[in-house]
């Protein structure tokens, strides 16, 4: 159609450790040894979780149960970036975000077990409880981010969700708000390219995630997913512009699903084992530990210590969930309002 | 005190509780600069700004969205829904967050918050404009639902339904919005939810309805010995009211305009079968609208219960 | 003849359909290349291409609202929605848009629709996956919705409803998916939406339930004379056969897996209560979850009526 | 944040008659004269309808009811591009597109005198049920095209919407549908700078709305949307793409509401007479006009004449309307389902 040129937008991309460890020092951020081994702890942290989740939902000890495998990088570097006082709205696949904060790790076992008491966060931070219902709580984080704002209160929310949500009405309602109100939030896509059995594909017609963000007149960034350095430093710019007044950024990180959709899926009916070790070698724990490695970082035997100590964590952990008595059918009714209603109350003592 | 409608009630009772309290805010389509397409927030945002009074994008699921996370933030948000034939889209926030973020958190959230909706027909409005879907609502444990009748009791319970630490659907019948006006105090009051009024004592029958059939209801009863009660808040019902008054007139008519399979009424005659039917000499009969879709204009009378289907069913359970 | 499960049974109905009629097709999340989360479609893409058998992205509303322009464009879409709980967000499609569809344009278009779904708990599956709001649904005219409770209704019924002018939400009891096998015809067969099965005879009481609940109630029955009517449609249900019954039984028990306010027992009860009073000889009772959030697995069998709660009911009812 | 350009993208906007009456040679589309003036003639039609319209209104004669003056243009201009087997989603303020596909004039005037008879399409066009349920129509476009596309039938859906029904989550689920399957929609946006009083900055921060297509992985184009030439070209070329298997097209229209949003509303109490004068200069039958007149065409008397036709007919079209008898009860019934159940046939004997 030949006509003028009402805009350009170009989406950027932004990767800065590869495959072989090496990083690109004009864009590295600032970071401490003490702050990478951080991340590396906590990416071993969340992998040793996972695998024992997984493990103790085939003993029957936890319900279905989402894998995090090849998603560290995504996880740890983002929450790494967040502040005490900030608000974070998960969906259910972020575990390495809620160990990254210091959520209880007990109460995470103790939610995929099927008891919601494991939802409580912390008094000191606030995480909202995880959304299974794919997308629906990207409206909540912009309300959050619009109360904050009300109040001048510093705060920054960061919203969590997969490809697949961005298919959802309310990617698009929320997103569109924050663009209109020029809210402090960040939103942070898992690209897994996976939702279940669809492929990314088969989610959108759009060859980016990140370009959706134009349509919201914000700024949407394609990050390397399995890149932890690369996440940390867009997740901290999009915070840091968000807590300054500068609206909404929408950051897109391109990782993969490594394991099935949940223990409850089984992956090879619609994916080949070819696709999964393409990304095998692109982990993101692999890519950071080259990192380490080249900079000695990985003597004295680092990493077997880093793994025993997560493995015991984890033990601990599941030992203090397991003690956990089981609730009581009262704890049914307790929490649905502040007040019980006459027939509720009725209800409560059986009748 | 002042003779005022429904409208400036509400009016009212949302300015003095903004005053009152700097966590209200009000969010919605048009509330703003246009003060609501029926003027509730009238005068608002140039009062409070437009932090505190929010015109929204068309975005009905979001707006229920946005407020459940302020409510968690930490205020109080009031949050409209320019008609209720639109807040079906946002059902799933309602339903699947609002009634259980407590739940959901064990407590450690809660969403105080109001989704205030003109309600019911009879404004000769286009399609989707005059839904009275309020029983779906009643089967979202976690959530309140509160009808007024009038300018009083406007003003009562969303004062009450602000200052309540959950959520609450208050369905604002339109039809009364400058029907009636009834003497206001100036001051603050609340009317506590999830009590009925009876409006008019009688030993015959019991009439149960509420919202703006409750009007159409007080003429049809007229030459009868009939106890009227205005339910006020469906969910949770004040059965104690309905079943005492059973007690004393052993028969029973429920009115409302909203289709019969499934609509409140059923839950109130089921109530009463199960806690009150050896008071019961009558069937318990539902004068309500037939099981079709909501018509326009047009269609719309012979849609809503007539006075006389009111008066040929309390005739019908006289019988007994 | 063979004896399968209502996994199978579904699946041997689908295909029948879609062999039979290539206006029937399949779309929802993970139907094609997965067949389904539980495997209801299994096969289908490979077998009816993905033309017929289309994976859609995550967006129940448009799922169900592309649904209604395929079907109004002259095909017979079967959609499926992943699980209940997640059809909330296609709420709007459904009441505004299917349920009217021929009524806003006076029957110049239709919606022979059917929306799957997998219902109810006791699966020991997360949040959102154990949903039983059946009531909800039956409060749009328009639309029927229909539960079956084992494989032989569940193909009989599915093929019913797909060949049903209109549009037909269909919830399948997840819980019984593969608990139960029957014996079920190879051929086709209909069985006609809108009536009851009265699956066992009795004289003292009258046992209402559907779906999953069947199951438990045939449990907790055994040593009464009840007569136990599954009600496979819910809307329109088979009020003849209800009072019927309660003409011969004069004790009524409803039993479901929805919490109690609103749910489907009420409309069974008011009906009662309007046209079966006479009959009576008790309070009708429901045995219904609490009206609480549907709680997760750990919680979750105090959530549900238990032979427990059903037995005490009935035993209730026959002190009368 | 520097880093690379993954993709960049244009959105570009296309005008041909200015304000004076010239064209752009190179972009006009091939038009007959009699097709012009075809153009101009429904574009009176529809001007003259919306007056007597709102007069009845004001007589109490019809219902609420939504001008749609100033929008003659973009919805003549895009009409007249769809074949007759073609399917057409309204919303609520296209009385131009209904009018310009020869919907019966009476039975528009029916539906807004509250009789949802007026909604019955003649059977030899596919035209839905307007739809007030802002953007909720967007998917049932969807699903027609997939349904076309499926039984290989050459037809083109197009779906119009205002600039209001951008915010919505259908909108969305819609948009993103149509891009991954690829169908033969498209999609008219009128955009008129005001959903009710909320002009188009508080509906959205994105600086047009055809950029919003980017995210979909499908082309949106702005269009001046009171150059009838403009939103021809466009829509033909939009359709042909689509018809011939290119896929969807998003189609920005922008123009500008002159009128309240309907009888109910009144836009002083919001916006500036300013504003409003503005884009009366811009006015899209006059800027025909011009066109025309330097072409000779207004020649003997054809403004007037064009405008007493208009007249006559929709009196005549009153005229019927106004002798169809009222609706029956029985109406309400019968057309909620193929065959009433006991209890509707009961209630629909007055039970
Ligand atoms: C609204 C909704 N629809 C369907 C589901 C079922 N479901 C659970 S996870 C999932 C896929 C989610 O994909 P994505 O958003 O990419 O997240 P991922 O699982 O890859 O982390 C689906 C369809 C759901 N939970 N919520
Ligand atoms: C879902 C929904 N929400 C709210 C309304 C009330 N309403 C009617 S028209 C309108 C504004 C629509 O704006 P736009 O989409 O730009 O269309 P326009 O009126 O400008 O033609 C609103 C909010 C509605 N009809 N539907
Ligand atoms: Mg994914
Ligand atoms: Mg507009």
């Amino acid at each position: 159609m030949p006509n003028d040129i009402l805009a350009t937008f170009t989406v950027r991309r932004l990767t800065i450790l590869n495959e072989n460890g090496n990083v690109d020092d004009a864009l590295m951020p600032v970071l401490s040894e003490t702050e990478i081994r951080r991340m590396y702890e906590l990416m071993i942290l969340t992998r040793t979780f996972d695998e024992r989740a997984q493990a103790l939902q085939r003993e029957g000890r936890l319900g279905t149960y989402p894998s995090t495998l090849g998603q560290e990088a995504a996880q740890i570097g983002s929450a790494l970036a967040l502040h005490h006082s900030d608000w974070v709205f998960p969906s259910f696949r972020e575990m390495g975000v809620q160990l990254t904060l210091g959520y209880p790790i007990h109460r995470l076992l103790q939610y995929w077990s099927g008891d919601e008491r494991g939802q409580v966060s912390p008094e000191n931070f606030n995480i909202f409880p995880m959304c299974l219902s794919v997308g629906t709580h990207i409206p909540h984080a912009v309300g959050a981010a619009m109360a904050a704002r009300y109040r001048r209160d510093p705060v920054v929310v960061v919203a969590y969700f997969g490809d697949g949500a961005t298919s959802k009405g309310d990617f698009h309602e929320g997103f569109n708000l924050a663009g209109v109100f020029r809210l402090p939030v960040v939103f942070i896509c898992q690209n897994n390219q996976w939702a279940i059995s669809v492929p990314l594909k088969g989610q959108t017609a759009s060859a980016s995630l990140a370009q959706k963000a134009i349509g919201f007149g914000f700024e949407g960034v394609q990050v390397d997913g399995n890149d932890v350095f690369a996440v940390h430093r867009a997740a901290t710019e999009a915070i840091e512009k968000a807590r300054s007044g500068g609206g909404a950024t929408f950051i897109e990180c391109l990782t993969y699903r490594m394991a099935d959709h949940t223990t409850a899926d089984d992956a090879s009916r619609y994916r080949s084992p070819d696709d999964v070790a393409i990304w095998r070698a692109k982990d993101p724990i692999m890519r950071l530990e080259r990192f380490m490695d080249l900079r000695g970082m990985l003597k004295d035997g680092y990493v077997e210590q880093t793994k025993t100590f997560a493995t015991s964590t984890i033990d601990e952990a599941v030992r203090t969930m397991e003690a956990i008595p089981p609730p009581l059918t009262a704890e049914m009714f307790d929490h649905t309002c502040a007040v019980l209603n006459p027939r509720q109350v009725r209800q409560r003592e059986g009748g | 005190m002042a003779r005022i409608n429904m409208v400036q009630a509400l009016n009212m009772a949302l300015g003095s509780e903004m005053k009152r309290d700097d966590r209200v805010v009000i969010l919605g389509e048009d509330v703003g600069r246009d003060g609501g397409v029926f003027r509730v927030t009238e005068g608002f945002q140039e009062q409070f700004g437009s932090e505190r009074v929010i015109d929204t994008p068309i975005s009905e699921s979001a707006i229920v969205g946005m407020a459940i996370g302020m409510a968690a933030y930490g205020l109080l948000p009031v949050a409209e829904i320019q008609f209720l034939g639109f807040s079906y889209a946002a059902f799933d926030q309602l339903f699947v967050h609002a009634a259980r973020l407590r739940s959901r958190s064990r407590s450690r959230y809660n969403c105080p918050m109001v989704v205030r909706t003109p309600y019911g027909g009879g404004i000769k409005a286009p399609e989707l404009h005059e839904e009275s879907s309020e029983a779906f609502f009643c089967h979202m444990p976690g959530i309140k639902v509160v009808v007024p009748s009038g300018p009083y009791t406007a003003k009562g319970l969303l004062l009450a339904a602000i200052r309540d630490p959950d959520p609450v659907l208050f369905l604002e019948p339109t039809r009364l919005y400058r029907l009636i006006k009834e003497e206001v105090p100036d001051g603050e009051y609340t009317i506590p939810l999830g009590k009925a009024r009876v409006v008019r004592e009688g030993g015959d029958l019991t009439v149960i309805a509420w919202g703006s059939m409750l009007e159409r209801v007080m003429k049809a009863v007229e030459r009868y010995n009939a106890e009227v009660i205005d339910l006020l808040t469906l969910n949770p019902f004040d059965a104690v009211a309905v079943l005492a008054s059973v007690k004393k007139t052993g028969r029973v008519v429920i009115v409302h305009e909203a289709p019969r399979t499934c609509g409140f009424g059923a839950e109130i005659a089921a109530t009463v079968a199960e806690q009150g039917i050896m008071d019961l000499r009558a069937p318990i009969l539902r004068v309500t609208a037939p099981d079709v879709p909501v018509p326009l204009s047009k269609l719309f009378d012979y849609y809503i219960p007539s006075i006389e289907q009111i008066t040929a069913a309390i005739d019908e359970v006289l019988r007994y």
